[in-house]
């Protein structure tokens, strides 16, 4: 069995509205400093299959036709045996 | 009665709840920015629907920071009435004014349709001028309405009977059909243990009025008024 | 300059030569890059521009044409009703959910630009047929997109339309519409008027987003757009609210001059025009605009298409007024330029002239593209033979399978999407022929609806165009409305293709004519070409937008029958004429035929009818029959009222199928209660119209027709209700 | 100037209605053997603090405020100097 956990952010340059708000909440919040927040998102999958290439090859697939939208996203991924 | 009707960032139901309460019941109605401190002599607050900070992060977590709400938790633990709407609900759950959560549908979407509820007690300043067992249809607006407690949380909100409103059909039936977005035990509405904070997802200003088709929702406010006018 | 530069922006060698003429110089690549936008057809309609003054614009109702953010009508009492309808179908068919979401973001801004709250959305959307998984996709994401920009707005949307058919396969259309309320005395301006009054740049900041966005959307779709990455942007709805309700507390305060979205090209096109539509021009310092990303050029802040930003001159000396309420919300207001007297654009970074055009050379010199129109030749493949088309045998069963065509059955899956309550004005929720919101404070309602048969502009553009405003101004009807005007969004293809350009004129020319003789004169618009897929152009769509009237909403009517026993009238001839129908593409898969003739005349006395007769409170209900002809009509009476009908159908010589699915236009069918006969037939007789009485409402909860005395129909409200409601949702999940 | 990264998960025990969702899509994909599939967030921070140290419990105490709900969610991060 494997574990891969997907990650997929928002392209640089693309507007994170979320982010943006998030980082004005925690300055009046008194939290200061804070730069920059962006938010992503985690995908985890368990898989069963043969090999950690199987996997490797699947869930590249996934990402181009279902996790990510390579217009406005980016990703990248890790799998692990478990 | 006073009514304070508060406008946070991205708030689109206050202007609703507004016209309710003062044009079709008559109350005194004053919008309170987020950002003032709650005026002192209000009889209820109400948190009205919308989506208060863009529903970013989770909806109500921004919110629940604004400064007036100091003073709406203070006002609730003094035991003024406090009515969270759609999400006005989520940011009573996030700010820990009741219990559990408000989780995305489980079908995912945004889903706006009448939907009936069965009213499970009247022996609330919020439903004094329903039955205990009426249904009633009150239209929802919402993404993400799917209530969530903690087994040991939800069993003690049961047995201290804090559930006021549940989805079902439209003979009054609790089921899963009847459930719209995958709230546990079918919970639409909810009280806190003293009886002074409700919280609901369905939008009781959208049937209040014989115009717009249903008018259901209007003896929620029509209780509210019984209650502080018998308190008086 | 090499010619690769110009050519790169999308520039031909004659606009070129053009521009170094009216600059009297080599322009710099800045002012080619503005160039290059303004000049494109979406934003200089080069193409369009000759023959949309065909359209006849003026009316006594009509208090702004086109040329403004959106149109103006008077709806009494000092107020004012301002809508627009604008395409977003580039970006949607590559990033369907941003794409469509910032559809209707764009569309709210140039309406509460105009100073008017913003009051209902309405969205056409047009896919190829629901059978793959890349239209699910597609229709998915974009009924989410607009759900949750218009939801977190908190501006219902009410309605719309979804068509499908194969020629928008990778192309989708997505048309939205805004509708706001305003005072008259309110209403404001997109013009930089009042030398040295400042300018401000207000919303969100600037980023590189989307630029050439505008040309963008003036190329072919190429699967090499799908890495054309930056041209889509992301919206953001809780800044629009923001900037929404700072805007409108602005010009409560009565401190605006003028305001205009940075729409398509930015920051560009809004300062030209706005200076253009004052006679003054315009000088900005790029150093002061906001931008969120470090080491932006000139270039790239002029050309920016990043949303939620306006262009906003208030009244000199106010600025600080601006500033504390911009600030209330939450956003900041800049100042970052004045009003000028010489008549030129002039960008400045710092100290630094980086760019000056004469405003005239970008807005009103802009190039014309006189195309010819020409005629195609050969269109035999699209002649109709019925012969070769054999009757069906089960009608109940062709009936129930064009009940779940998806052009067809219910849009609740679309529409419970969309908070269609928010406002509490909704007194005709999405569902019946046309929407319908009330007016607060007056006993009035504004209804709205937006039609387009795309297949019969196809198959003849001229009746297609005119029957497009026709059915839009019956579905208004059938609200119990009178129709005041209309917005319209024509989605062409290519327009240097002979064949499309010609389309264009046709339909135009149709739909001038319905709008002259209906009283619903053109307000605005928005062009759309370039839409078309590696199968060739999608088939011409001008979506019509139309609102109207209603006087007492006491007064306005649903399409589902209400009451058994009440009786049930056809009003209008049927002629049964199938070209063009959804049978003949659900059922036999054939685009062919000529549409439906439409008679102007017959049509606006149809609607004199059913207006008077909801005006004196004698129809229970009214619908129109289109898509799928009067059974299909029928049906969706019964269904939606929850009921049955016992139907006689008119007396007809030629084949069932014509009678029952011919979508012959200037029909409505009504029910009223039997004692207000006498007074209807007084109405129609008056009016002349055709009429047949069908039958009457029963409680049996069957849909039952018979022709010349035998049951050609017979099923239950129940089985069609389910399979009309539960197809798209079935589809989808 | 410092990076952190916190990772949002729904808790165990709490239905992930999105996870569902992609896992019922993928199959119908043909994408064979996906057992599990959980949605999380990842929220990237850029701070400018005095130290690490400074930095976690500056994060910690984000999370536990606004970034996290305990009711339904737990959370992890990491940090690191950039
Ligand atoms: N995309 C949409 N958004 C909102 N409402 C829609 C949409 N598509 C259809 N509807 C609603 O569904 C109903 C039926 O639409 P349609 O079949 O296009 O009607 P008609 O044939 O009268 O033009 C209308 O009330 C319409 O507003
Ligand atoms: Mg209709």
């Amino acid at each position: 069995m494997y574990l891969a956990r997907v990650f997929v952010a928002l392209k640089k340059g693309v507007l994170d509205p979320q982010g943006e708000t998030i980082k004005r909440s925690l300055a009046s919040m008194d939290f200061p400093g804070v730069e920059e927040v962006r938010v992503g998102k985690v995908i985890e999958l368990k898989l069963d299959a043969v090999s950690e290439d199987h996997v490797r090859t699947q869930i590249e697939q996934m990402c181009k036709k279902l996790l990510a939208n390579p217009v406005i996203e980016e990703y990248s991924f890790e799998i692990m045996e478990v | 009665m006073k009514f304070g009707v508060v406008v946070f960032p991205g708030s689109n139901c206050d202007a609703d709840v507004k016209h309710v309460l003062q044009d079709v019941v008559n109350q005194d109605t004053r919008f309170v920015w987020h950002k003032d401190p709650l005026p002192r002599a209000l009889d209820c607050v109400v948190l009205p629907g919308g989506f208060s900070y863009g529903d970013y992060l989770r909806t109500g977590a921004i919110a629940r920071f604004s400064p007036v709400m100091e003073g709406v938790m203070e006002f609730a633990a003094q035991g003024g009435l406090v009515l969270g709407i759609c999400n006005g609900f989520q940011v009573l759950t996030e700010a820990g004014l009741l219990p559990g959560a408000l989780m995305v549908n489980k079908n995912l979407k945004f889903m706006c349709k009448p939907v009936y509820l069965r009213v499970e007690h009247n022996g609330t300043p919020f439903t004094n001028a329903l039955n205990a067992g009426d249904v009633i249809e009150v239209p929802i607006a919402h993404g993400e309405g799917n209530y969530f407690a903690d087994p040991e949380v939800l069993e003690e909100i049961e047995r201290n009977n804090q559930v006021v409103f549940r989805y079902c059909t439209r003979e009054g039936v609790v089921n899963a059909q009847a459930n719209p977005n995958g709230s546990v035990n079918n919970i639409a509405g909810l009280i806190n243990k003293e009886g002074n904070v409700l919280g609901m997802m369905p939008h009781p200003e959208r049937c209040s009025e014989e115009v717009i088709g249903r008018v259901d929702g209007i003896k929620v406010f029509q209780s509210i008024i019984n209650w502080w006018q018998g308190r008086k | 300059m090499e010619p690769t530069v110009w050519r790169s922006m999308g520039l031909r060698d004659d606009e070129y030569l053009r521009i170094k003429e009216l600059l009297g110089r080599e322009p710099n690549y800045v002012e080619l890059g503005i160039f290059a936008v303004m000049w494109s057809e979406h934003c200089s309609y080069k193409t369009s521009k000759p023959v949309l003054r065909k359209f006849p614009t003026q009316g006594r109702q009509v208090i702004q044409g086109p040329g403004e953010n959106a149109g103006v009508v008077d709806i009494g009492d000092g107020q004012a009703v301002v809508f627009k309808i604008e395409s977003h179908n580039h970006p949607s068919a590559i990033e369907p959910f941003q794409g469509a979401a910032t559809g209707v973001g764009g569309i709210v801004r140039d309406v509460f630009t105009m100073g008017a709250r913003p009051i209902a959305i309405l969205d056409s959307l047009r896919f190829g047929d629901l059978d793959n998984n890349r239209t699910k996709y597609l229709f998915s994401g974009v009924v989410s997109g607009i759900s949750w920009y218009g939801n977190c707005l908190g501006i219902p949307t009410v309605g719309g339309e979804v068509f499908f058919d194969k020629s928008y396969e990778g192309n989708p259309l997505v048309n939205a519409m805004c509708i706001g309320l305003v005072d008259q005395d309110k209403l404001a301006k997109g013009a930089a008027a009042g030398i040295g009054n400042p300018v401000m740049a207000v919303g969100a900041r600037t980023g590189r987003d989307g630029i050439h966005g505008a040309t963008f959307a003036s190329a072919e779709l190429t699967e090499a757009s799908e890495e054309s990455r930056p041209s889509v942007q992301v919206g953001d709805p809780f800044m629009e609210k923001l900037l929404l309700e700072a805007c409108l507390e602005i010009i409560s305060e009565d401190l605006v001059v003028g305001m205009q979205d940075m729409g398509a090209a930015g920051l560009t096109s809004s300062s030209s025009e706005m200076a253009a539509r004052a006679k003054t021009g315009l000088e900005i310092d790029v150093s002061l605009v906001p931008v969120r990303e470090t080491g932006m050029t000139p270039y790239e802040i002029m050309l920016s298409e990043s949303q939620e930003r306006m262009l906003l001159v208030p009244k000199k000396g106010t600025e600080d007024r601006v500033q504390e309420i911009f600030e209330k919300w939450g956003l900041k207001a800049v100042k970052v330029g004045r009003v000028i007297e010489e008549r030129v654009l002039r960008i400045k970074e710092g100290e630094n002239v980086v760019a000056e055009i004469p405003v005239q050379a970008l807005v009103d010199e802009s190039p014309v593209c006189h195309y010819k129109v020409v005629e195609p030749l050969d269109r035999e493949n699209l002649k109709l033979d019925l012969d070769a088309i054999p009757e069906p045998a089960d009608y109940n069963q062709v009936l129930k399978s064009l009940l779940s065509s998806p052009t067809i059955a219910s849009k609740e899956w679309v529409y419970e999407q969309y908070d269609h309550g928010v406002g509490i004005n909704t007194v005709v929720y999405p569902g019946s022929d046309a929407a319908v919101m009330r007016i607060k404070g007056t006993s009035k309602g504004v209804a709205a609806s937006t039609d387009c048969n795309g297949r019969y502009c196809y198959l003849d553009p001229y009746e297609g165009g005119k029957i497009a405003v026709a059915e839009a101004a019956r579905n208004v009807v059938c609200s119990g409305a009178v129709p005041l005007a209309i917005t319209n969004c024509l989605n062409f293809g290519n327009p240097e293709k002979e064949e499309v350009f010609w389309q264009f004129n046709k339909c135009i020319e149709g739909m001038s004519e319905a709008c002259r003789r209906l009283n619903t004169p053109v307000t605005g618009g928005n062009v759309s070409f370039y839409n078309e897929s590696p199968q060739g152009a999608v088939h011409p769509t001008p979506v019509v937008g139309m609102v109207g009237l209603i006087a007492d909403i006491d007064n306005r009517l649903t399409q589902a029958f209400k009451t058994a026993g009440s009786k049930v009238l056809l009003l209008g001839e049927t002629k049964g004429e199938l070209g063009g129908s959804e049978y003949l593409y659900y059922i036999h898969k054939l685009t062919a035929g000529t549409p439906p003739g439409l008679d102007l005349n017959t049509e606006q006395r149809l609607h004199r009818v059913v207006l008077e007769a909801a005006e004196k409170g004698l129809l229970l209900s009214a619908h129109d029959c289109s898509e799928g002809g009067l059974a299909v009509a029928l049906a969706e009476s019964v269904i939606t009222g929850s009921l049955g009908v016992k139907v006689k159908l008119p007396q007809f010589d030629g084949r069932l199928d014509a009678l029952l699915f011919g979508e012959d236009q200037s029909r409505i069918i009504v029910s009223l209660s039997e004692d207000m006969m006498p007074e209807l037939m007084e109405v129609i007789n008056r009016h002349s119209i055709p009429y047949h009485v069908l039958g009457e409402v029963t409680e049996d909860g069957f849909l039952v027709l018979t022709a010349s005395g035998s049951e050609v129909i017979n099923l239950s409200t129940g089985e069609i209700t389910n399979i009309w409601r539960e197809e798209i949702r079935c589809r989808m999940s």
